[in-house]
């Protein structure tokens, strides 16, 4: 059997101020996996995520990632295979082009023009970034376009797993699910794997496939969404409630819901089996 | 300051005059703004004072100057007062004494006045369209930048007492070639870069105040 | 009830833009109502909440047609800093409100500019640190406090200044849902004890709705669709087809009334829309049996 | 110890029972103490008082250890200054002569009291930046009756200053997130790094501007027109108290200040020629 391509082992950070925030944190990724991470404000979700890059070094324990551990590892080896895409675009777009901005990391890791031309149009065309667009500055785009951009910039590095702060906070409905579905897409055609850091609990419930709920520096929670969902007196700890479908579901479990109901569809189709004469 | 894809061009001219019917007037924005430039001139500055010091706030490599120059181009006088108040907080930081920070005032003001002077004297666009525009910044930045760094070791350093008569050549020098490399780096970029988007804002100023 | 804002045929083009970020618009919002805003993005949402407190048009540059009556006044004929008393706005990025070194500053701040004397800010102070539960975090900065307080916090700072009119755009956008739920619940006792007028925008609908008497839907600029909250949501297939999710539960019983199992009023809370599949459903399970 | 955008200050300690103005009146008036002093062991005695009153308000001493190269480095600076880049000045008393450069013992002395006029200077400066937090400022700035309008940008500023640097390492991050590694590069490298990060900085404040205007008028400030002529109740200086202390000590400021003047000028005190340490370092040399 081959061994997971992250492995956490009682990973414990500390702030330089000497604030706790992840204490023993275990956990082992997959390759192609499609995780959240949830929890409340503060509850270590992004600094968690910036030890899985090598951005953050262990205060203890171990981050292993596809056999290197990030202690030991130059960040430079750590981004090519864990991307992470911060939440405010503003933040990470430092080019005056959006080609340069796209190529910026594969000539950091220094490849030859000719594999970064490719590596740029690749990254473009994933994210649907049209060849038109390569001239601009992104700092001119509107917000969901200079989003795609600063996936497309990570996506060059070609990392197997991509993680993406809080992608669609400040999104309409429409606009979080198309996001959604292309980092679904990425994670189903394209093979990697994809960790998202979000708040959004509908969204949650609609993509997730397992939850990781982080609260305190700890791991409240585990599992595939429904079972995480199954208890929310474990997510209040960390300030998360299920959404509104599936706290009705919770409340009519007596009459054969199960608790785990994430969308209407699956409501729909409870509901349907109920009733059938 | 979302979509800005679709607009026509404006000229160097229109950037500068006011339209038939524009009004313009000091308010909360400018306050903001003087705010706003004062803080990331502290930051910068301080950065730059601390990673290549000289000595009593000298560097080689001022990166404080950007915020001075491209600050004073595209917001006027508030550009050039934050110029002329940040690198109190950023000398500071590096160790440098009140009264001399206070006695460089005059060099400041100079170095952020006189780039955005000449844009609004002549006309030139801060998007840097044509090699006129490189010139006049590029011949700004220099005589702005001997002024500062011919009045502040001779009258500021000297009159403290910090240096002699034959050492000031090399602080002359250091101050001018910490500001004007430093500038042709970031002025040029910092224009090139985001003149197209400020120029639409509302925190753009035409003349000086407003 | 008398109306406190009235907009009549209003239409504002901002400048260096070739489309008008609301066109037409005419509602009318009276005393004590709490209305809930939603569209998608670039609909013209902020846009109106910066019409009603005159930063439009006195901080932007546009054209505008039409008018905008607050308490009976034009908006344009309020003179500086006078209208921001009658009308509060607090904004979805609480980080990009703060102007101070300490939360007791920052909710000081509205009320000097207000010209308010000391004890009577002391007096509203204690009333909104109570209400908004920040005794503990009054000498933090408040960049440094963890986001559910930074934007109650924001909420707090609006709040000291008693405006009649509140207008919330996207308070909680950057909340997790029990953080969120907490500023809802901070609405709703404004909205039972103080009887202020509020208009909330925002984009998760879960908490707004129980809380809303009526709902306004924009899209495209234009006022789609505007009615009493449960009627509004009668109107499934149209606010779906505009890309907008209503919450699930609605959604829910939506689909129970068009399969011809319920036909009352769609629930705007968990408890009860629990009560009502459960009285819908023990008939059906006695049956089975 | 508490957080400030000028580094840490600590929880407790005496000096926050003084007033916040008597905290910027010392360091406008100590600051200025050295330029009226020449003789060096008078300089050296008021660096000490300062370090002392550091010691006494609980300041942690690491604090100095940011400092200190930095005093270092300018004292070596006055030293190369004085020697050699001296120049050749026949008059003056040889006292060596390595690889043909020509040390005098004149600029020895001038240099070393360029350099503890400067250490007093920098001591008073680290002095109020390890014990006031920004509130401090902006009371003392009130409380004189400054202009409500620069009080604000004073605390404005600083609030900026803190999110461009919470800006600044997020954008180092995002950097090191797309690879890069300065480590073993060259310095034109480096430098590209310094570019990098203004372009993201310059972005996102300008873009607050828009924000921080927008909040600023929707709680009702004004800068210009009736409203900004409103009568502010200046609440936070409520929490402040000026005492009887606060008082005595400016006093003995003053005092302090007016006696080193008049001592100067009208009795010829702290001068070059009664200094014992310039005496004593002569003869020794």
């Amino acid at each position: 059997m081959t061994s997971p391509f992250i492995e956490v082992k009682h990973l414990v950070y500390r702030y330089p101020d000497g604030t706790l925030a992840l204490d023993d944190i275990n956990l082992t990724i997959d390759e192609g996996e499609m995780i959240t991470f949830i929890g409340q404000n503060g509850s270590g979700k992004t600094t968690f995520s910036k030890c899985l890059n090598g951005l953050f070094k262990p205060t203890g324990g171990d981050v292993i990632v596809d056999g290197h551990n990030s202690k030991t590892t130059p960040i430079v080896e750590m981004v090519r295979r864990v991307g992470y895409v911060f939440q405010n675009p503003d933040h990470q777009l430092f080019n005056s082009t959006c080609w340069d901005e796209i190529a910026y990391g594969p000539r950091n890791i220094q490849l030859a023009e000719e594999e970064v031309k490719e590596r740029v149009e690749e990254a473009a065309h994933v994210v649907g970034l049209d060849k038109s667009y390569f001239k601009e500055h992104p700092f001119f785009l509107p917000k969901g376009l200079r989003q795609r951009v600063a996936i497309a910039s990570i996506l060059a590095l070609r990392p197997r797993v991509i993680i993406v702060d809080e992608p669609t906070t400040g999104q309409d409905a429409q606009q979080s699910r198309e996001i959604m579905d292309f980092l679904v897409e990425l994670n189903e055609e394209h093979g990697h794997a994809i960790i998202i850091i979000t708040h959004d609990m509908p969204i949650v419930a609609r993509y997730a496939k397992r939850v990781v709920a982080l609260g305190r520096g700890h791991i409240l929670a585990d599992g595939p969404t429904a079972e995480v969902f199954s208890h929310p007196e474990i997510l209040a700890q960390t300030f998360i409630e299920p959404p509104q479908i599936t706290q009705l579901a919770q409340r009519t479990q007596d009459q054969g819901f199960s608790p785990g109901t994430l969308t209407v569809e699956e409501m729909i189709a409870q509901y349907q089996q109920l009733t059938r004469t | 300051m979302e979509n800005q894809l679709n607009q026509e061009e404006l000229t160097a001219e229109q950037i500068w005059e006011l339209q038939p019917g524009e009004k313009r007037s000091v308010g909360v924005i400018h306050i903001v703004l003087l705010a706003l430039l004062i803080g990331i001139g502290f930051v910068v500055g301080a950065f730059g004072s601390i990673s290549f010091p000289l000595g009593f706030g000298v560097n080689f490599f001022w990166t404080g100057i950007a915020v001075q120059q491209v600050g004073a181009i595209w917001f006027g006088a508030w550009g050039v007062l934050a110029a002329s108040i940040f690198p109190f907080f950023s000398n500071a930081i590096s160790g440098t004494p009140f009264y001399v920070s206070l006695a460089y005032i005059p060099a400041n003001a100079v170095q952020a006045f006189l780039p955005a002077w000449a844009f609004r004297y002549y006309k030139a666009d801060p998007r840097l369209k044509s090699t006129r525009d490189y010139l006049i910044l590029l011949a700004a930045m220099i005589v702005s930048s001997a002024f500062g760094a011919l009045y502040s070791p001779l009258v500021v350093l000297k009159g403290f007492g910090l240096l002699t008569a034959e050492s000031v050549p090399l602080f002359i020098w250091g101050w001018f070639g910490g500001n004007v490399v430093a500038g042709i780096v970031f002025n040029f970029i910092l224009l090139k870069a985001l003149s197209g988007v400020v120029i639409r804002t509302p925190s753009f100023v035409k003349k000086w105040w407003a | 009830m008398s109306a406190v804002i009235e907009i009549k045929d209003y239409t504002w083009r901002y400048l260096y833009s070739p489309n008008p970020a609301l066109e037409n618009i005419n509602l009318t919002v009276h005393q004590g109502e709490f209305i809930g805003i939603i569209g998608p993005n670039g609909s013209g949402k902020t846009t109106l909440a910066y019409s009603l407190n005159g930063l439009i048009p006195g901080q932007y540059h546009g054209i505008k047609q039409g008018g905008i009556k607050v308490l009976g006044k034009d908006v344009e004929s309020y003179p500086t800093g006078a209208l921001q008393k009658s009308v509060g706005v607090v904004f979805s990025d609480p980080e990009a409100q703060f102007t101070t070194m300490t939360v007791e500053d920052e909710l000081v701040f509205g009320m000097e500019n207000l010209g308010m004397s000391i004890p009577e800010i002391r007096e509203r102070l204690e009333w909104v640190v109570e209400l908004t539960d920040l005794s503990p975090l009054m000498l933090k900065p408040p960049y440094e406090i963890s986001g559910g307080q930074k934007q109650r916090v924001a909420l707090a700072a609006v709040l000291a200044m008693r405006p009649p009119i509140m207008v919330l755009d996207e308070p909680t956008s950057m909340l997790d849902p029990i953080s969120r739920r907490r500023i809802f619940e901070v609405l709703a006792k404004l909205k039972r004890e103080q009887r202020n007028t509020i208009i909330v925008i925002e984009h998760s609908l879960e908490n707004l709705v129980p809380l809303a008497d009526r709902m306004v839907l924009l899209h495209n600029s234009h006022l789609l669709l505007e009615g009493e909250t449960r009627q509004f949501f009668e109107q499934m297939d149209l606010l779906l087809e505009k890309g907008l999710f209503p919450p699930g539960i609605m959604q829910f019983f939506h689909y129970l009334k068009q399969q011809g199992r319920y036909d009352g009023y769609l629930p705007v809370t968990v408890a009860e829309a629990a009560e009502k599949l459960t009285s819908l459903l023990e008939p059906a399970q006695e049956g089975k049996q | 110890m508490h957080k400030t955008l000028l580094g840490y200050v600590p929880d407790q300690s005496p000096i926050y029972a003084i007033h916040p103005f008597v905290k910027v009146y010392f360091l406008l008036i100590v600051s200025l103490f050295p330029l009226f002093i020449t003789a060096p062991e008078w300089n050296f005695f008021i660096m000490l008082f300062t370090l002392a009153l550091m010691w006494y308000s609980r300041v942690d001493v690491k604090i100095l250890r940011i400092y200190a190269p930095m005093a270092i480095s300018m004292g070596f600076i006055i030293l190369l200054s004085y020697t050699v880049l001296g120049g050749v000045h026949p008059e003056y008393r040889l006292l060596t002569k390595p690889l043909g450069i020509p040390i005098y013992w004149e600029r020895i002395r001038d240099a070393t009291v360029v350099y503890f006029r400067i250490l007093p200077m920098i001591a008073t400066m680290v002095f109020f930046l390890s014990t006031s937090r920004e509130r401090d400022v902006i009371v003392a700035m009130r409380s004189v009756k400054i202009p409500f309008v620069i009080t604000y940008v004073f605390a404005m500023a600083l609030r900026s200053a803190g999110m461009v640097l919470e800006d600044f390492g997020i954008v180092r991050q995002a950097e090191q997130a797309r690879g890069f590694d300065p480590a073993g590069k060259s310095l034109a490298y480096k430098i590209r790094k310094y570019i990098m990060y203004m372009v993201p900085l310059f972005a996102l404040s300008l873009r607050r501007t828009e924000e921080f205007t927008n909040a600023l008028i929707a709680r009702g400030y004004a800068f210009t027109g009736k409203a900004s002529k409103v009568k502010r109740a200046d609440y936070v200086l409520t929490h402040y108290t000026f005492r009887a202390l606060d008082g005595v000590l400016v006093g003995i400021i003053t005092i302090t200040f007016i006696a080193i003047l008049v001592l100067r000028y009208g009795f010829g005190y702290f001068g070059l020629d009664d200094s014992w340490f310039i005496i004593w370092a002569q003869s020794a040399l």
